[in-house]
């Protein structure tokens, strides 16, 4: 058990990261312990396919299809499991609405738990010591770092991912699409909105 | 309070802004986050220890490597550290000696199989006792927040969060408990709750009036206030 | 809990072992520790900032400075960053540019005050209101630990003692209180208590039964239970 | 004021920090601010005359005089500025005597204060993070490093130097000592022992 082992085994890879990981990898695959083809497979799949167009779509589905709303706030596991997602970080999803007067924001102060299957791996500040320590005692000068200013009269509800239930924000939709069709609304919804860092993109200013 | 470590480090001070990404940026940075990350899940496939195991191991870094190291860095030394805390691989392996094929190598994870596995996940949910608290029920969180079965151990009461008086808004039914399953204690399923905490009660009057703090607090961490 | 910085790490978990040092060992490892030492005495006579400023300076580093750099070396960065914010010395002179003189080159250590003035010390008691409690009294410490006057300013109260209960056992009159006199507040002196706390009160039942921990607290820390 | 600047002005000298200490020790005189014949006063002070003896000396005292044992409970600050022992880390001084059931350790969580006028500079262990960390919470297991095993029935108080109340441990006196003298007795207490994390030697061993 590593539980304080102050003898680290780690210490005896080269120093240098990615050599670290190279010397790691190379030791599994000669061992057999690990497939290369299957590493390949691993990037394939979170480099290209899983990211956050699959949250966006989530989005858009709930912002224009009421009874998916409906299923999406009864069980939002089994509702995106409807549109395929499903998986390794994403076994237990909850969805939440931003309103007029409530602004979600999803944290993960012990480590860097993200709803991988909907919105892929996280970003960088996600897992940044000044995101974890920040986020819970100070959203809003945090959101202010990221061009979000809300009124003084909306309350921030700060969702710290303590355990395996991973969180989706859902932002306000914007005004002015009324008309717009499901994967057009898509095109509004940014990764950071899902995550309550951001909102929506205004329609007005969307390619 | 610190009865805990480097990587409970929500509500801490001296940290600077937080640096936002471009939306689009690309989900690993250096091609070696790629490997770091396929490696460690790849590894994880072969069974040999819960996501609660995985994730103390990094929490047991020292705190100057786990301050100093980014986030793959993290990974890599702790799946190291598993590796060899599993017997899987030897220190003398590590160290660059000839590598000795794994009696374990039955276990490993095919390329054909990474997209049905990763897609099923490991659900934490489990059959369990029936809850003791429901929505509207008012709590309080244990404190200090420490591992009840190893002393320092690992838990998921952050510190921030320990003694406080919140109020229930979910349960989830029963779930893994990750501070017996994270020692190889068994998974002594409980049940899960979303408790609720004004803001200014965990941060004082610096905090705005209305804001919350909802966390994911399994029964254990919980008493009637 | 972590309202807090990272200097606060009493009951922290995840460091190894102290590593004892000869009886007679000389007191500078290095001779730039020595150096460090004096510079910072020697411009802390400037009398351009309290002591508590000056261990807020070194508090206020970035976590990852202050857990990877030694002793001295916080000290020479905090000590930059005081001279720097007091004026007496520029961003630019610290680049390298050409130093000016300092209007304050009349209050400089002399060599033959070095005796006197460390010997002499400054003593930090004050007059001022008398004691609230007394010896005997049980008293409840405030939490979080966070500094009243300045969100995330300087505090003596260790994360670790924040809402515990314990027992006066020595009032030893107003001191200056730090929280104010790290801000430029003024003194504001307050009764200044030593706290016995019993150990398995503050660390739980890994605490051995007999054992306590002490500490000296401000009148403004301390509550009655 | 330094006060979360994130700016950090320190940033801007050398990194090394041998070249750090000495480009600020350079600028501060060239500025006038410093005077270079008083940093070597500094450093003859605490490198040679300020040290562990003086508290030796006190201790040595305490146990074989005992008006001066009765001064040092009433008012230790006094009792040892007749010895001459005052100034800058020693301004308000209180002793803890060891007794059969009662151990006392000193350390000081929040930095690294020290009764400096009576042990001098602290050794390095006493200003390291895991002393920090571990003492107050884990104080037998910290006293087992350094070899020190105390009977169950010993009590272990942990004084934490939060405030300017500088703490000098009184070890034990060992036994068959009774016919020593002060400066011999001297001789037994180590620096170790007056911060409670040694035991005053054994006088058959000692030299």
């Amino acid at each position: 058990m590593p539980h304080d082992d102050h003898d680290h085994p780690h210490s005896l890879l080269p120093p240098d990261p990615a050599l670290r990981v190279k010397a790691l990898e190379t030791l599994l695959v000669e061992k057999g312990l690990v497939d290369p083809a299957a590493l390949d497979a691993i990037i394939d799949t979170y480099a290209h396919e899983v990211g956050p167009r699959n949250g966006a779509a989530v989005v858009a589905r709930a912002w224009s299809d009421p009874a998916f709303l409906d299923r999406l706030r009864t069980d939002a596991t089994a509702a995106v499991a409807e549109m395929g997602f499903t998986g390794r970080q994403g076994e237990h999803i909850v969805a939440l609405e931003n309103t007029a007067t409530v602004h979600n924001l999803v944290v993960c102060t012990l480590c860097s738990c993200y709803p991988w299957t909907l919105l892929g791996i996280p970003p960088g500040w996600y897992k940044s010591d000044a995101y974890r320590a920040r986020a819970a005692r100070d959203p809003r000068a945090v959101l202010s770092e990221f061009g979000v200013v809300l009124p003084a009269a909306t309350a921030v509800d700060v969702w710290d991912s303590t355990a395996e239930i991973r969180y989706l924000v859902i932002p306000r939709r914007p005004e002015g699409t009324q008309e717009w069709g499901a994967d057009a609304l898509a095109g509004l919804v940014t990764r950071d909105s899902m995550v309550g860092t951001g909102l929506a993109r205004d329609p007005g200013t969307c390619p | 309070m610190p009865v805990t470590r480097v990587h409970d480090m929500g509500g801490r001070h001296g940290d600077g802004p937080v640096t936002p990404a471009p939306q689009d940026a690309p989900p690993f940075a250096r091609p070696w986050h790629a490997r770091a990350c396929a490696v460690t899940l790849a590894a994880g496939a072969l069974g040999l220890w819960s996501i609660d195991r995985a994730r103390h191991a990094r929490e047991c870094l020292s705190p100057a490597d786990y301050i100093r190291f980014g986030y793959y860095e993290k990974w890599i030394a702790a799946l190291a550290d598993l590796l060899v805390a599993t017997g899987a691989v030897t220190r003398e392996e590590l160290r660059g000696a000839p590598a000795t094929p794994s009696p374990l190598a039955s276990r490993r994870l095919a390329a054909a199989d990474v997209a049905p596995v990763m897609g099923r996940g490991s659900p934490y949910g489990r059959d369990g006792a029936g809850p003791r608290f429901a929505a509207g029920d008012p709590v309080r969180t244990r404190r200090p927040a420490r591992n009840l079965y190893v002393s320092g151990g690992h838990t998921r009461l952050p510190a921030y969060a320990a003694g406080h008086s919140g109020t229930v808004i979910r349960c989830h039914g029963a779930h893994v408990l990750p501070d017996a399953s994270a020692h190889g204690l068994g998974e002594r399923p409980e049940p899960l709750y979303t408790v609720a905490f004004r803001a200014a009660d965990l941060w004082g009057v610096s905090a705005h009036p209305a804001d919350s703090v909802r966390l994911d607090l399994w029964e254990s961490y919980l008493e009637s206030p």
